[in-house]
């Protein structure tokens, strides 16, 4: 085939590429925090609150999860200073964008996010939660010691999908000008013209794959640590 | 700052042109990609020696890479590799010519048999192994038993998330413009970068994606109450007419009532 | 000590109880009998909220409150005054057998660790699985874990304790040992609210029976009364039956 | 409007400082981009950077995004002025403010296969011998020359796909294997990548071959409200292009004066 | 008709089953007695596969084969052949009353569905429950559930039923019920090993009376034998121990 192909590039991309980390890890560790705890809230809401709450927080995740990730991007970014100084005097123009990008990746997060856990806690026999009151354990204590390790079990697959698919989420950090590693890899090409973008690409691959397998990883173990003294669905 | 309104009515109706295309680039990949999610699904779940780890492999390089490389990777390389091999075993096909929504429809089915296999597998958890014990052994094969018993149990879990990930889905095909394919989302931009109107674009591309994830969410969130109503339980009523019941339930009865055999609620 | 009055309770358009009165008094074993289905486990769930109830009022120590308007401060304190051995067990799957029994010391009642393992220990010697702890609940044989369940009761020391069949799982050996336990627990002063199917448990250790059927308390009174002298013809029946078997 | 109240303090002593926000494309080399060392740089940012340097009054500051979030943000007045080798149509000029002068020309051609230079030596041989494009993005200039070569030649049109940015040089290869027959590309991209020393496709040199079509005029785009700013950019260019430092900069980073390909 | 021979089995270390031998004659009803945790579930489970013995072979009409090494379709064959009754019930949650019971029926066993839906209807007369075949098992009581069980069993009418602890959640009344059906199935023809501690229940329908006891069989014999005249100290102490209850 008549494609160059320098494999040492690969290697000399790395460096730049994983300059771009810290902001990565930023954006993903912030969203999973604040995305999370929304998702947390709206579940909470839609399970326990009272009617008005539950339709109000329907709404929420329904439009959430039909709004594209750059719309949201752009909303949160030309929208959330204008609605702040207008109602409340407050100038958030000149915060660091990383913010922005955090905000809207929350935002976007805690819809799915709030889905699995729902769907989770729904998976848990309702004789646990039961059980849990019975023997003088309060809602709070019944839903954290009891409800949420078993629950947690079938919701960590879908959270593992949900935090790789965030991780890879620089695409809409480098539309407000983020360079995550994504964004340090297309500078990277842009500089070459196009050039050694396969060998760049590459090496983007391979660092994406070792933070997916580190996330795997962790996952695995919390899956294996909660699912003790449960039986898998399989037959002798 | 405003918005020009002719302007959203007029690439709002140039966009509709691309919906059939966004909905193949959905729904095609998803259907494909349900049964070898749920196989890769089971095989992890019950430890298939080297099948679950070929999986974990596959789901984890799938996950793991970004999306554009793959696009890079099925769209400019296989192709030439294609060309290569065609030429090599003197075919006379041309490569080249491919669509390149069928590249798309690669990509994104690779993509969602990884995620959905996931949804599966944590799905399957939430299924008592009773279950399947029961099924077993009243004499259904084990093929029955998955589809009978414990798929369906399964679903219930399944639904909130396959909703997740069909709407990614949806709103991540509009990648499929770096392989040319004319979507809602290339078609709006194209329009956009002319006049530069790309507010009017953006929010006609909102608009187009309410509606059409609305749908899918309508979809599942009536499966959903479908698939778990035994867990809320049928309504009791003490006269059986108004329930719900199976269509051939209703026949027995009428006829075991017609033959003077007591009624049953 | 605890008086319920007029429970209704309806599924759907099915009334499940119709109106039921019971009345305990400290130290009290009342067993309450009855064919399956008659309401008896929802009696006991409504008692302890894990239904509500749709009518009628409930009089515990100091607590006296309607089923339908109770707060939940209510029913968390009829909740902490009160245990529930249930017809399935209901053991924590992801907790170890020692940890189902600590759990509501420890979380529950605020007892410091080692205590609560000492306590979990000797209520789980009670009923003769000590050599089980480390154990879950999917590794037990079903007698097993009935006894966990009871066990778990026992150790949270509570005021009343409501058993749902708590024997149905066990072979004869192990219920005169549980039977023993419960007695002991009386003299105590342990109250007990227990459904049984279980025609000699009612008769050695109730010092009241309650006979339901259909929603209704058809019958109640001593063991003696009851098994030897019932006075309604549907009691006669379901006694009958029973005992040309037996 | 956003032209920053921070600086107004200071401002009484000295003479009045504004900072202007000035956004530009991250990944357009060598027009606009950021070097490994996170600066912003290429031809335009630099020829503003000059601009700065003239005008006292002004104090810039360079912020590297997207197209479409530059775009947004001068309409909104986030950003003052931009630069991503933006060309000139009249609906946009009804969004922005396009100065007198141009900032810079980037000179676009066809790359061909060798084997096809005899046959094809402008559009529109290419055209006639119908040849295929790969495809452009409907945000870059080339597209829209086509569309325009299209309009102008409806018997002989070339067959145009749109596609999103796709950064790759692989567009070289898809032409040594015959998937396209033409390249419309940027001049430096071809040199860089094709003609350098050393450079990634440097040993299929005499497979290649290129004409210029014409170099299109790129504007910086200034919001509504910036009149002022246009007018001191357009004396102050004037100034560049006087001294030389044009030249020099379209030397540095286009390898050549582009402006001659201009047509006007 | 059935044979197993030298049954090991072992959860990690707890070896459970310690070579166990049972031999069950066509139309017999073989009871199980035995303390809780001494292997009977266990057993009854390693028979129908849903437990895979570590050792032993099976010998079941004319499939003849060792545990460890059974093939699917072999597995399959003993599933066909016979039902479970299960400790704990194990409806099919996702189904009601009478879709559980002709599950086995319409999709195991091919029959038509007007013919399953009869069949279904008389099986669950004969344990009382013909009025809840719209239910969901979320919506029975204990009692209601067993039965269903017990009925889905019947309904696909195997060679054998294995049950195990069938009447454990049921009112004397309907114990005696259930044993009248048994006691006919026999008449039937129909093979039964029954896991029960219903003493009464193994005297009046066992013709043969195994007892276990840490994974062993301590002895077996007729009824007759066993509680008249039992051999072992072991189970002397067991039974005395009960007869001292009653
Ligand atoms: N969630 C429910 N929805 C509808 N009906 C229900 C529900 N729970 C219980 N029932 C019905 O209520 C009646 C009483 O049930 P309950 O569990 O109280 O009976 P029980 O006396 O405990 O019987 P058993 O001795 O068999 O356990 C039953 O007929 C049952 O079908
Ligand atoms: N999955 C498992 N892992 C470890 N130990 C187990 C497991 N299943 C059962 N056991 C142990 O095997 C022993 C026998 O269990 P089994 O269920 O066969 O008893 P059983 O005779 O049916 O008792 P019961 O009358 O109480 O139901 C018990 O001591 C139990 O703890
Ligand atoms: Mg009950
Ligand atoms: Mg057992």
């Amino acid at each position: 085939m008549n494609r160059p192909f320098d494999i040492t590039y690969i290697w000399k991309a790395v460096p730049e590429i994983l300059s771009g980390l810290g902001v990565t890890l930023q954006f993903l560790i912030g969203t999973i925090v604040i995305g999370g705890l929304l998702g947390f809230l709206a579940t909470w809401a839609r399970i326990s609150g009272p009617k008005w709450l539950r339709a109000i927080v329907h709404g929420y995740i329904w439009i959430i999860r039909c709004t594209p990730s750059i719309v949201m991007m752009f909303l949160v970014f030309y929208g959330l200073p204008e609605v702040l100084l207008g109602a409340f005097d407050i100038d958030i123009n000149s915060w660091n964008r990383l913010n922005f990008v955090v905000i809207a990746l929350s935002l976007l997060f805690s819809a799915p996010c709030s889905e699995i856990m729902r769907s989770a806690y729904l998976a848990v026999a309702k004789v646990q939660r039961e059980a849990a009151l019975s023997i003088g354990l309060t809602e709070a204590q019944a839903f954290r010691r009891i409800v949420l390790p078993q629950a947690l079990v079938s919701a960590l697959p879908n959270l593992g999908n949900s935090f790789i698919l965030l991780m890879k989420e620089g695409a809409l950090a480098y539309t407000i000008g983020i360079v995550d590693i994504m964004g340090k890899g297309q500078l990277i090409i842009a500089r070459n013209f196009g050039g050694y973008s396969i060998e760049t690409y590459i090496a983007l691959a391979a660092i994406y794959w070792l933070l997916t397998l580190a996330i795997e990883k962790a996952f695995k173990l919390a899956e294996d640590k909660l699912s003790a003294g449960k039986q898998p669905l399989r037959a002798a | 700052m405003t918005i020009d309104l002719p302007y959203v009515q007029e690439i709002l109706i140039l966009v509709l042109k691309g919906i059939p295309t966004t909905l193949r680039l959905t729904f095609i990949p998803l259907l494909i990609a349900l049964p070898f999610a749920f196989l890769i699904a089971v095989a992890r779940q019950r430890n298939v020696k080297v099948l679950a780890r070929i999986s974990q492999i596959y789901v984890s390089f799938i996950r793991g890479t970004p999306l554009i490389v793959q696009i890079l990777v099925m769209y400019s390389l296989f192709p030439s590799l294609l060309n290569v091999l065609v030429k090599n075993w003197g075919l006379e096909y041309d490569v080249f010519g491919i669509n390149p929504i069928y590249y798309a429809y690669i990509v994104f089915t690779l993509n969602t048999i990884a995620i959905l296999s996931e949804v599966f597998r944590s799905a399957l958890e939430t299924v008592d192994k009773r279950q399947l014990e029961a099924a077993l052994s009243i004499g259904l094969l084990p093929v029955q038993a998955y589809s009978r018993i414990v798929i369906p149990q399964a679903l219930v879990a399944a639904t909130p998330n396959l909703c997740n990930s069909t709407v990614n889905l949806l709103k991540s095909t509009s990648l499929a413009f770096l392989m040319s394919v004319q979507d809602i989302t290339a078609i709006a931009k194209t329009e956009a970068a002319f006049g530069y109107n790309y507010l009017e674009s953006y929010l006609v591309i909102f608009i187009v994606y309410i509606v059409l994830c609305s749908l899918v969410q309508v979809f599942f969130q009536l499966l959903e109450q479908r698939l778990s109503l035994y867990k809320r339980g049928r309504n009791i009523t003490v006269k059986s007419e108004n329930d719900k019941q199976p269509e051939y339930f209703e026949d027995v009865r009428k006829e075991r009532y017609h033959a003077g055999i007591e009624e049953y609620s | 000590m605890l008086a319920l009055k007029n429970i209704h309770k309806k599924f759907g358009e099915l009334e499940v109880l119709k109106g039921v009165d019971i009345e305990v008094e400290k130290g009290d074993i009342v067993v309450i009998l009855g064919p399956s289905g008659s309401g008896k486990t929802t009696l006991l769930r409504c008692i302890n909220f894990l239904e509500r109830a749709d009518e009628g009022s409930l009089h515990f120590d100091e607590i006296q409150t309607e089923f339908s308007k109770a707060s939940k401060k209510e029913i968390n304190a009829v909740r902490k005054k009160s245990a529930f051995v249930f017809q399935n067990y209901g053991l924590f799957d992801n907790k170890t057998v020692l940890d189902n029994v600590t759990e509501g010391l420890i979380v529950g009642r605020k007892m410091p660790k080692k205590e609560a393992i000492e306590t979990a220990i000797r209520a789980l010697e009670k009923v003769g699985l000590s050599d089980r702890l480390a154990y879950y609940p999917s590794q037990l044989s079903g007698g097993q874990q009935q006894r966990v369940g009871i066990a778990r009761a026992l150790a949270v020391n509570p005021d009343v304790i409501l058993f749902d069949e708590p024997t149905s799982a066990l072979d004869p050996e192990l219920v005169g040992e549980v039977l023993q336990v419960i007695r002991k627990l009386a003299e105590e002063g342990t109250t007990m609210v227990v459904v049984t199917h279980e025609m000699t448990f009612a008769k050695e250790v109730a010092n009241r029976v309650i006979f339901m059927d259909q929603g209704v308390i058809v019958e109640e009174g001593t063991p003696e009364d009851i098994f030897g002298n019932p006075k309604e013809a549907r009691t006669r029946g379901f006694l009958q039956r029973i005992l040309a078997r037996v | 409007e956003t032209t920053s109240e921070a600086t107004s303090s200071s401002a009484a002593e000295t003479l009045e400082v504004t900072t202007v926000t000035v956004a530009h494309t991250q990944s357009s080399a060598p027009m606009n981009y950021v070097d490994e060392n996170g600066e912003s740089t290429g031809y335009e940012v630099s020829v503003l950077k000059a601009i700065d340097e003239l005008l006292p009054q002004y104090e810039f500051e360079y912020v590297p995004t997207s197209d479409e979030d530059l775009l947004i943000g001068i309409e909104s007045g986030k950003y003052d002025v931009g630069t991503k080798g933006a060309w000139y149509t009249e609906e946009r000029a009804q969004k922005f403010i396009f100065p007198e002068n141009y900032i810079g020309a980037s000179s676009i051609g066809v790359l061909i296969r060798s084997e096809d230079a005899e046959e094809i030596t402008d559009l529109e041989s290419f055209a006639a011998a119908g040849k295929s494009l790969v495809p452009i993005s409907p945000n870059n200039a080339q597209y829209n020359v086509i569309e325009d070569f299209n309009a102008e030649h409806p018997d002989t049109p070339i067959e145009l796909t749109a596609a999103d940015v796709f950064e790759i040089a692989d567009a070289y290869t898809w032409l040594l294997e015959g998937r396209y027959d033409g390249y419309f590309a940027v001049k430096t991209a071809y040199e860089v990548n094709v003609l350098a020393e050393g450079a990634p496709y440097s040993q299929y040199k005499d497979d290649f071959s290129y004409f210029v079509y014409e170099a299109l005029p790129t504007w910086p785009l200034f919001n509504k409200e910036q009149q002022q700013l246009a007018d001191a950019y357009d004396e102050a260019f004037l100034q560049l292009e006087e001294d030389g430092t044009i030249d020099d900069l379209m030397i540095e980073f286009l390898g050549e004066n582009t402006f001659q390909y201009v047509k006007e």
